[in-house]
Formats: C-alpha cells, sequence, structure tokens
C-alpha cells in the first residue's frame, strides 16, 4: 500500500481550489503530521490500556473492566479525566522550565517516527542517516526528564532527573554500539536499506540469527532508555514517592504518561526494523508484519515489568560500564571478522 | 587539579506519607548525593494513647484494644495480654482452647510473613508478588472469618480461652490450605530467592552483628537471621508448644536476604506445627468459668509470646481491682527502628527502603 | 538456674543492699535502691554467671503513691529472666540512665521521660517524640492527670 | 480546572447551549467516576484492608483505580486508619496539594469519628470532618473490602451530580 496516491489525491484536490507551490507542500505535510500523530495516540491508548491488562492477567485479577466491554475505553476515560484536572505549578517552581519540560518530552517521543519504516513504503521521510537521526531524538527525553526534576522545586524530583541523567548516559553507548553491528552489515543507516538488507530468503533473513548477543546488548539497553523495570529508577514509587512527574497533575502528566508509552513503542519499533527486518515476512501486508514484531517486543517489555525486582543506582551503573560495554565490543568484533569472513 | 567542590548535604524527609514507611513513620536523611549520611526517626504519628485508655477499661474490654496495638498479628496481642492476666489468677484453661490458640496465632504469623514479604517485593520493585502472597493470605483470612467473623481485628483469644468453637468445616478447609501451601511457598522462592537482581539487593544490606542483636534487643526473625538462636516458644515455653517438634531457622548472615530467608522457612514450619495441632486437637469445652466482673490477684508480671515480628511482651501491674493499674505494651518494631539509624550510615536510599522492610517495621506497636 | 538459685546468687554476689520480693512468678523479684541502679544494672550485664544482655522491657508505672520504674532484662545466653524495680521518691522523680549497658534502654527511656516527666541524668538525646511539637499539656501518663481533649468515658 | 473549565462559557450562548453543557457535563463527570486514581494514605489497621482490597481477589483495578503516590496526580484521597493530633495537619496539607476536583472518602472508624479511641484518648483527632470536607464515609472497624468497593462506587454516584463550574478554580492558595 503506498503512501504516495494519497498525496496525489490530495494535491489534485488542493488544485482545484488553487493553492499549490509551497503551500500545497506544507498542508500536505501538516496532514501527514496529524495522520502519523493520530495513529500514534490511538497505539499509546492501546497500550496504556494493554499494560493493565497483562498485568493484571498475570497477577491472576481481572484489570479495568468497568468502562467499556473489558475496560477497553479506560485509556479514553483516563485521558479526558486528566484534561479536567486542575493544572497546578508550584509556588516556587521554575516556571518556564517546568512548563517546557513536558512539551519536549512529548515532541521527541513522537519526533522519532519521521524515519520509522511502519510498511513496505509507509515512511515518513527516508533519511540516508535515519538510525543516527533516531538515536540523537530519543536522547532528548533524557533533557526533559532533567528539566522536570529541577524545574518542580522538588528534592525527590531532582534526584529522579538526576537518577534518569546518569542511566541514560551510561545506556546509550551499549544502544549504539549494539545498533552499530547491523549498520555495518547493512552498510548504510538509513532504514529502508536496513530492512531491505534483512529481505534474503524469503524475507526471514533477519539480523538476529546472525547477532543474537547484539539483539540481546539492544534489548537490555532498550529497557533502560524507556525507564522500564528492572531500571525504572527516575521515577520508583517506593523510594522517590514518583520521581521526576511528583509536582505534575493534570494535562502535563497526561503527556509524561504517554510519552512513556510512546517511548517504550519507538524503541521496540527500531528493535523489529534493526534486529527482526522490519516489515519484511511472507503472505501477510507489510504494515502487519511490523506491527506484529513490535507489539511483541512491547509484550516482551511489558513481562519484564511484572516480574524483576528494580536494579540500585550503583548496580545500574556497574551493569551498564563493567558488562554491557565490554559485551557491545565483543559484539562489534565478532560482526567485523564474520561480516568480512562470511562477506554476508 | 581537584580543588575541593563544594557539595551541600541534602537534608530530605521521608516523611509521614511515603509508599514505602510501613504506616506513618517520618525519616530525616542527611543525604550525600544518593547516600544517607544520618538518619532520625521522628514517630508518634499514630500515637493514639492505647496505655492510657487500658488503665480506665475492664481486663475484658482492654482485649478489642491490644488488637489494634499490633494490627497485623491481632491474634498474638489478644494472647499475650490473656496470658499476662492469666498468670495473675489461678485459673485452668481447657486442653481445647489452649490448641486453638496455637493453631490460630501460627495462621496469623503464616499471614503476617506473607504480607512482609509481599511488602518487601513492592518495596523493591517487583510488584507480583505482593498479588501472590495476598492470594495465599486471603485463605487464611477466609478460616479466620469462619471462626471469628473478622479479617485483621479478631477479638478472638479472651481470657481464660478462646471466645467460639471452630465451625466443623474449619478444619478441612484447613488441611486444604495447608496441602497447597507449600508448593506455594515454593513458588514465592522460584520467583523472589534465586532472582539474581533480588539477591543483589538484599545480600550484605543491613549486616546486624549478634552483639547489636543483644544490645538493642532484637528479637524474632531479625534476630535469628544473625545468627542468635533464641525462639521465645521454645526457650521460655508457654501453652502447648512444648508437644509439637518443629525447627527454628538460623541463618548466620545477618544481612536482609537472610532475614528473608528466615521468614520463608518460618512459614513452612508453621505450617507442620498447625498440622500437627489439627492431629492431636482435643474435645472438651473451650473456655474456663469467668465471671463477668473479673478480678485478678493483686501483682505484676511481664508476660511474652513469640511474634511473627519478634518478641512482643505485656508488663501488667493490677491491684486486685476490675481495671489494670498498668499496661506497657512492648512490641518488636520498637527495637527495630532504633537500630536502623545504626545500620544505614553510608548505604543508599534503596537500601534503606530494603532495610526497612526486611526488618518487618510497622508502627502501631513503636508509637501505640 | 532455677529461679530460687538465681536469687541466691545474686544477693550473695552483689555488694549494694536488695529487698527481693515474694512472688509466684517465675522469675525472681528485687527492689533496687536508687543510687545502686547503675551498679546493679552492670553487675547484672557484665556478670559471666549471668549475662542478662538483652533488655526485654523497661517501663515507668505511676501506682498513684509512688513512681516506679521496672525494668526486665533476660539473657539470650543462659535464658534466664529477672524482673527488677526501682522506686522514685514522689516530688523529684530522677534515676540515671542505663542506656550505655543496654542500648534498647535509649528508647524506653526517652518515653519514660517524655510521658511521666523524670528526670533521667545522661541520657544522650532527650527529645519529644511521640506527642505533637507543640504539646504543653503536662505529661499525660501520671494518674489524675486530665487532658484539654480527653473526652471521659460516661459512667453508666 | 484544566482546558476544558472555559468551554461552558462557549457553549452558553450556542443556540440549545443548555442542553450542550448538561449532556457534556454528564459525559465529563462520567470519565471522572470510571477512572478515580486513589491517593495511597493509609495510616493504621484500614491501611491493611485497603492493600488488601488492592489484592487480587477484591481489585481496586477493576474500578479503573490505580494507586498515586503524589497527591498532584490522585483525585480521590483515602484516609484509611487512625488520624492523630500530630497527623492531622499533614492529612491537610496533602488535601490542599491534590489537584481539584478531588474527593475524600474517609475509611474505617477511627476516621469517620475516632473509633474505639473516642473516649478517654488524648491525641486522637475524633473524626476527619474537622480538617478536611468529607465525601463518603465507610464504616467498619476495618471495613470489609467489599464495603469500601461499594464506598469508591458512592463517590462515583455524588461525582456525578457535581457541575462544571463547581470546580472554577483552587480556593485556597497553598499549592
Amino acid at each position: 500500500m503506498e503512501l504516495y496516491p494519497i498525496f496525489g489525491w490530495l494535491d489534485g484536490l488542493l488544485e482545484k481550489v488553487g493553492i499549490t507551490g509551497p503551500t500545497a507542500d506544507l498542508i500536505t505535510l501538516v496532514a501527514l503530521a496529524a495522520m502519523v500523530f493520530g495513529l500514534l495516540s490511538l497505539i499509546a491508548l492501546f497500550l496504556v490500556w494493554w499494560e493493565r491488562k497483562i498485568s493484571a492477567h498475570i497477577q491472576q485479577r481481572f484489570g479495568p473492566m468497568m468502562a467499556g466491554w473489558h475496560g477497553v475505553l479506560q485509556t479514553v476515560a483516563d485521558a479526558v479525566k486528566l484534561i479536567q484536572k486542575e493544572d497546578i505549578v508550584p509556588t516556587l517552581a521554575d516556571r518556564k522550565v517546568f512548563f517546557w519540560a513536558p512539551v519536549i518530552c512529548f515532541v521527541s517521543a513522537f519526533a522519532a517516527y519521521i524515519v520509522i519504516p511502519f510498511g513496505e513504503g509507509l515512511i515518513v521521510s527516508d533519511l540516508n542517516i535515519g538510525i543516527l537521526y533516531i538515536i540523537a531524538i530519543t536522547t532528548f527525553t533524557v533533557i526533559s526528564l532533567l528539566m522536570a526534576g529541577w524545574g518542580s522545586n522538588n528534592k525527590y524530583a531532582l534526584i529522579g532527573g538526576m537518577r534518569s541523567a546518569a542511566q541514560a548516559v551510561s545506556y546509550e553507548i551499549p544502544l549504539v554500539l549494539s545498533i552499530l553491528g547491523v549498520v555495518m552489515v547493512a552498510g548504510s543507516m538509513s532504514m529502508v536499506d536496513i530492512v531491505e538488507s534483512q529481505s534474503g530468503w524469503g524475507g526471514f533473513r533477519w539480523n538476529i540469527f546472525f547477532q543474537p548477543l547484539g539483539f540481546v546488548i539492544y534489548l537490555i539497553a532498550a529497557t533502560a532508555e524507556a525507564n522500564r523495570t528492572p531500571f525504572d529508577l527516575p521515577e520508583a514509587e517506593q523510594e522517590l514517592v514518583a520521581g521526576f512527574n511528583i509536582e505534575y497533575s493534570g494535562m502535563k502528566f497526561a503527556m509524561f504518561f504517554l510519552a512513556e508509552f510512546v517511548n517504550m513503542f519507538t524503541v521496540s519499533a527500531i528493535a523489529t526494523t534493526v534486529f527482526l527486518g522490519g516489515w519484511n515476512g511472507p503472505f501477510l501486508p507489510s504494515w502487519i508484519w511490523f506491527l506484529g514484531k513490535t507489539l511483541a517486543i512491547v509484550f516482551l517489555l511489558m513481562v519484564f515489568r511484572w516480574s524483576f525486582p528494580r536494579l540500585r543506582v550503583d548496580q545500574l551503573m556497574e551493569f551498564a560500564w563493567k558488562v554491557l560495554l565490554p559485551l557491545a565490543f565483543l559484539n562489534i568484533l565478532y560482526v567485523g571478522v564474520f561480516a568480512k569472513w562470511l562477506n554476508w | 587539579m581537584t580543588q575541593d567542590l563544594h557539595t551541600e548535604k541534602m537534608v530530605i524527609n521521608m516523611g509521614p506519607h511515603h509508599p514505602s514507611t510501613h504506616g506513618v513513620c517520618r525519616l530525616i536523611l542527611t543525604l550525600d548525593g544518593e547516600n544517607v549520611v544520618e538518619c532520625e526517626p521522628v514517630i508518634g504519628y499514630l500515637h493514639r494513647s492505647i496505655e492510657k485508655i487500658c488503665e480506665n477499661r475492664t481486663y475484658a474490654q482492654c482485649i478489642p484494644l491490644m488488637d489494634r496495638f499490633e494490627y497485623v498479628t491481632s491474634m498474638s496481642c489478644n494472647w499475650v495480654f490473656a496470658l499476662a492476666t492469666e498468670k495473675l489468677t489461678d485459673l485452668e484453661i481447657p486442653e481445647r482452647a489452649e490448641y486453638l490458640r496455637v493453631i490460630m496465632t501460627e495462621l496469623n504469623r503464616i499471614a503476617s510473613h506473607l504480607l512482609c514479604i509481599g511488602v518487601t517485593g513492592l518495596d523493591l520493585g517487583a510488584l507480583t508478588p505482593f498479588l501472590y502472597t495476598f492470594r495465599e493470605r486471603e485463605l487464611i483470612l477466609d478460616l479466620f472469618e469462619m471462626t471469628c467473623g473478622q479479617r485483621l481485628t479478631y477479638n478472638y483469644i479472651r481470657i481464660g480461652g478462646v471466645s467460639q468453637d471452630i465451625p466443623d468445616e474449619f478444619i478441612p478447609k484447613c488441611r486444604e490450605f495447608l496441602d497447597i501451601f507449600d508448593e506455594k511457598v515454593d513458588d514465592y522462592e522460584k520467583v523472589l530467592t534465586e532472582n539474581p537482581i533480588w539477591m543483589a539487593r538484599n545480600k550484605g544490606i543491613g549486616v546486624i552483628s549478634k552483639q547489636q542483636v543483644y544490645d538493642f534487643a532484637i528479637s524474632g526473625p531479625s534476630a535469628r537471621a544473625s545468627g542468635v538462636d533464641f525462639d521465645i516458644r521454645r526457650d521460655d515455653p508457654y501453652s502447648v508448644y512444648d508437644r509439637f517438634d518443629y525447627t527454628i531457622p538460623v541463618f548466620e548472615g545477618g544481612d536482609s536476604y537472610d532475614r528473608y530467608r528466615a521468614r520463608v522457612q518460618e512459614m513452612r514450619e508453621s505450617a507442620k506445627i498447625i498440622g500437627q495441632a489439627l492431629d492431636q486437637l482435643p474435645g472438651g469445652d473451650i473456655r474456663a468459668k469467668v465471671r463477668a466482673m473479673f478480678k485478678p490477684k493483686a501483682g505484676e508480671v511481664y508476660s511474652r509470646i513469640e511474634n511473627s515480628r519478634g518478641e512482643m511482651g505485656i508488663y501488667l501491674l493490677s491491684d486486685g481491682g476490675k481495671k489494670p493499674v498498668r499496661v506497657r505494651a512492648r512490641g518488636a518494631s520498637y527495637n527495630h527502628l532504633l537500630i536502623i539509624p545504626e545500620i544505614i550510615k553510608g548505604l543508599k536510599i534503596a537500601d534503606l527502603v530494603a532495610i526497612f522492610a526486611s526488618l518487618d517495621v510497622i508502627l502501631p506497636e513503636i508509637d501505640r | 538456674m532455677n529461679p530460687a538459685e538465681l536469687t541466691a546468687y545474686i544477693t550473695s554476689n552483689f555488694s549494694g543492699q536488695l529487698e527481693t520480693v515474694e512472688n509466684d512468678q517465675a522469675e525472681p523479684y528485687f527492689i533496687v535502691p536508687l543510687s545502686d541502679l547503675v551498679p546493679f544494672s552492670k553487675f547484672i550485664h557484665d556478670d559471666p554467671q549471668l549475662e542478662l544482655n538483652y533488655l526485654m522491657n523497661m517501663a515507668g508505672v505511676d501506682t498513684g503513691e509512688q513512681f516506679e520504674v521496672v525494668l526486665n532484662p533476660c539473657s539470650l545466653v543462659n535464658m534466664q529472666r529477672l524482673f527488677f524495680k526501682v522506686v522514685l521518691d514522689r516530688g523529684d522523680p530522677k534515676f540515671d540512665t542505663v542506656s550505655n549497658l543496654w542500648a534498647a534502654a535509649n528508647w524506653y527511656e526517652r518515653e519514660i521521660w517524655e510521658l511521666y516527666g523524670f528526670e533521667i541524668t545522661g541520657h544522650p538525646n532527650l527529645k519529644r517524640f511521640l506527642l505533637p511539637d507543640d504539646w504543653d499539656d503536662g505529661f499525660p501518663l501520671r494518674k489524675g492527670w486530665v487532658g484539654k481533649n480527653v473526652i471521659p468515658l460516661p459512667e453508666k | 480546572m484544566g482546558i476544558i473549565s472555559k468551554l461552558p462559557v462557549f457553549t452558553e450562548n450556542l443556540p440549545g447551549g443548555g442542553l450542550v453543557t448538561t449532556s457534556l457535563n454528564q459525559i465529563l463527570t462520567m470519565t471522572q467516576a470510571k477512572s478515580l486514581w486513589y491517593l495511597l494514605f493509609g495510616t493504621a489497621c484500614c491501611a491493611i484492608e485497603l492493600m488488601a482490597t488492592g489484592a487480587s481477589r477484591y481489585d481496586f483495578d477493576r474500578l479503573g483505580m490505580i494507586f498515586r503516590a503524589s497527591p498532584r496526580q490522585s483525585d480521590l484521597m483515602i484516609v484509611a486508619g487512625t488520624v492523630t493530633y500530630k497527623m492531622a495537619p499533614i492529612v491537610k496539607r496533602l488535601y490542599d496539594q491534590m489537584a481539584e476536583p478531588r474527593y475524600v472518602l474517609a475509611m474505617g472508624g477511627c476516621a469517620i469519628g475516632g473509633g474505639p479511641f473516642y473516649y478517654d484518648s488524648y491525641s486522637v483527632l475524633r473524626g476527619i470532618d474537622k480538617i478536611i470536607p468529607v465525601d463518603v464515609y465507610v464504616p467498619g472497624c476495618p471495613p470489609r473490602p467489599e464495603a469500601l468497593l461499594q464506598g469508591c462506587l458512592e463517590v462515583g454516584k455524588k461525582l456525578r451530580t457535581q457541575k462544571l463550574e463547581d470546580w472554577s478554580g483552587p480556593k485556597n492558595e497553598s499549592r
């Protein structure tokens, strides 16, 4: 299902109305952005409901049942309720920083979807430095956590912010190195080329079979990037009451809440594109393959959350620098030697 | 190059309202980064003046108040108060009542340990064991509800015996619970004990030495985890505990991990005791003849029993009247909170939460 | 050692004068004069035969006529218990701290000081910790004390 | 109030404005009732029953209620247990920190009126309605989990009668 025919029809419509040239491009881009934004907030709402249902069934209980059939409208109810809540700004808070933190978190969470291929031709714009762009954008959420920690003038939030900065910095490197292994094999950083390089053997020539260690390192670093247990130290309820989003209420908190789930989806989308062969797969249309694999990874992340205790800050750092980093280098060495020798 | 960086210590308030302080305890922490430099507990937020109220109540009226003294194991609170009053009178407690008391208190010990292990898991981020342990705890609460109609504050053990006899479907249900209980404990061990993150978070944290156990009067599983082989049921025997054979689990490590393991083993032992008590349960009536306006002899007594958290004792002074002159309830968490500032120096906030949960400190027996 | 031997051992070995009280409880019961509180505690804490190193309970008592402090040490090594009491004078109740012998006594004494108003000389940090900080209503656990927000039980 | 509170002003002068706001009001309060996030605030024995209600058998999550540790994000404060005079200012401050539309459920005899500690106690506050407005009282010592769940549903019913304009802005300043 190509994306371009839709825009062809839209351009035709604009001709009739008499808008051409740059304004027409602007309108199509805005329409595209609205479509991606709509799709993603739908997915985020679904993920929130799905997480509560999975956690409930893991823990032998029902999970939300009252809002709609089996609580399907539960997240809609939460979102609409959060809109009605009062928007408190603590008196001594750093107002500008406090206000912009959720905005940056929200924007950076959605900005990563410019280069993620949802299907055969379903990509907003195929940058040739796609994967590098994603890694740069996803670290913005760390800045917003720091701003939230500092802005809300609360000691617990400050500790939460500091922890998130330390965690992101130390887990960024193994993440990048594990992706580097795939980029070396694919020969290009564009997401579409990476997926093309995995389309051999009838769509089953995925990188995970060749670089299993890289996949495992990526998964661990990704859980840390998305602040999920066992690495969810920034908002550890038991220690820091609610971590960085302690002072946020109403719509600002909803932004943080949705951004967290969109981040989780981003991280698993990159995992599918880089390691599980994006949209490659026999008979089914490409975007179903993509969605299926991503939701499988999201399911894995969710099961992590409900089965592992939380690590301490120094254990977290130690694990990143002393265990994950050497393994990442080992993975690159392995890929470098075998890639040359097996001339993939 | 390293000129001295001006780093300030941050005083933080792990205040009365905090998810991981069980109840309302406030810890004023002085932090240097993440490490706790100094910790000063402030209590009294749940000080309900139970001792002052008991001085104006008859002995029978004190029992429900004693329920609220330590609400997670209310059975042992009733029992320790009844034991203290019985020492001041020459009442003859019927055999069946003694066995019912043992069965109920051991069931309550298992329920309290289940709650403690669940909440320890909750505090360290593992949310699922909390739900599993509470599932078993609900089965025990059904048993309690069957006999005395209440889930938490039972008012079941009275002076001279117990208030009601157990219904006839109690024993089959209790047997059924005991059958499934052992493999349920294996489930918890599977989820938590061998979990490397759980070990990393609990091993070597908050080590209590034997000398500290003596000085700070630490008791119960927290003392047995530091190598002190002391259990009131065996060393200072009361009631019919000498008729059952059970072992007292003792560990040498003294850290949070061993305290957790001591509690898990203790649950298995308690299940064994209940099984034997059900086998030997005699017939007969369940309460000695006690006049309504019960007046014990004048005298002083300090009676103690082995509660799930440690030693629970009642100092009772009576002048022969129908109201006690002085009741002093001693809880185990009182000393466990006292030792936390000693063993927390230099550790992190996350460790403080782990130690707090592993020592099973709850606030009603500190504030009374 | 059973209670009788224990009483005999203590009365013979302890230098100060003691008064033993007959009661049918399982442990010996002494009344120690105020000045001998710390020497007696040191004796029973350090004597190798006794080694009562675990302070079970320490309670302040107001029996209407006299103030007392009751201590119950016990030994986890050779499983013995002891029950001894110190009578304070009514006018100016004061006693020396034993918290350097038993660290558990630290909070016991602090509580006695706060709820009974007995002066404790040598206590490391006597601060209010059970009652609200702005408490100015006397000492609640004393007999005959009536607080401003206490609702008495209506007599039938 | 959030963004939504300005809406009634616009819809008033629309044709049939009154109808729009009431039906809008219905939808909005229905969503509030369906997702009441409660503040984890337990002091005494009722806190254990609160945890038991949150566990698998009685499960708050079925009603869409999850526990939030920070008062900012919670809209229902379940005061579970005895509130002493030393704890009263803290309960008041927590209530102030909660974002509007907020509700209070007094759980257990102690929170309603001092419970077993009403007579002869010098340190127990007899009932939290002396310091904060209470919406629903759940009697019991401690109340059964079913009673607590029914209390939460009562909060949902009472909430339906709230008007949008009632929460037109913070009433006191200490935020």
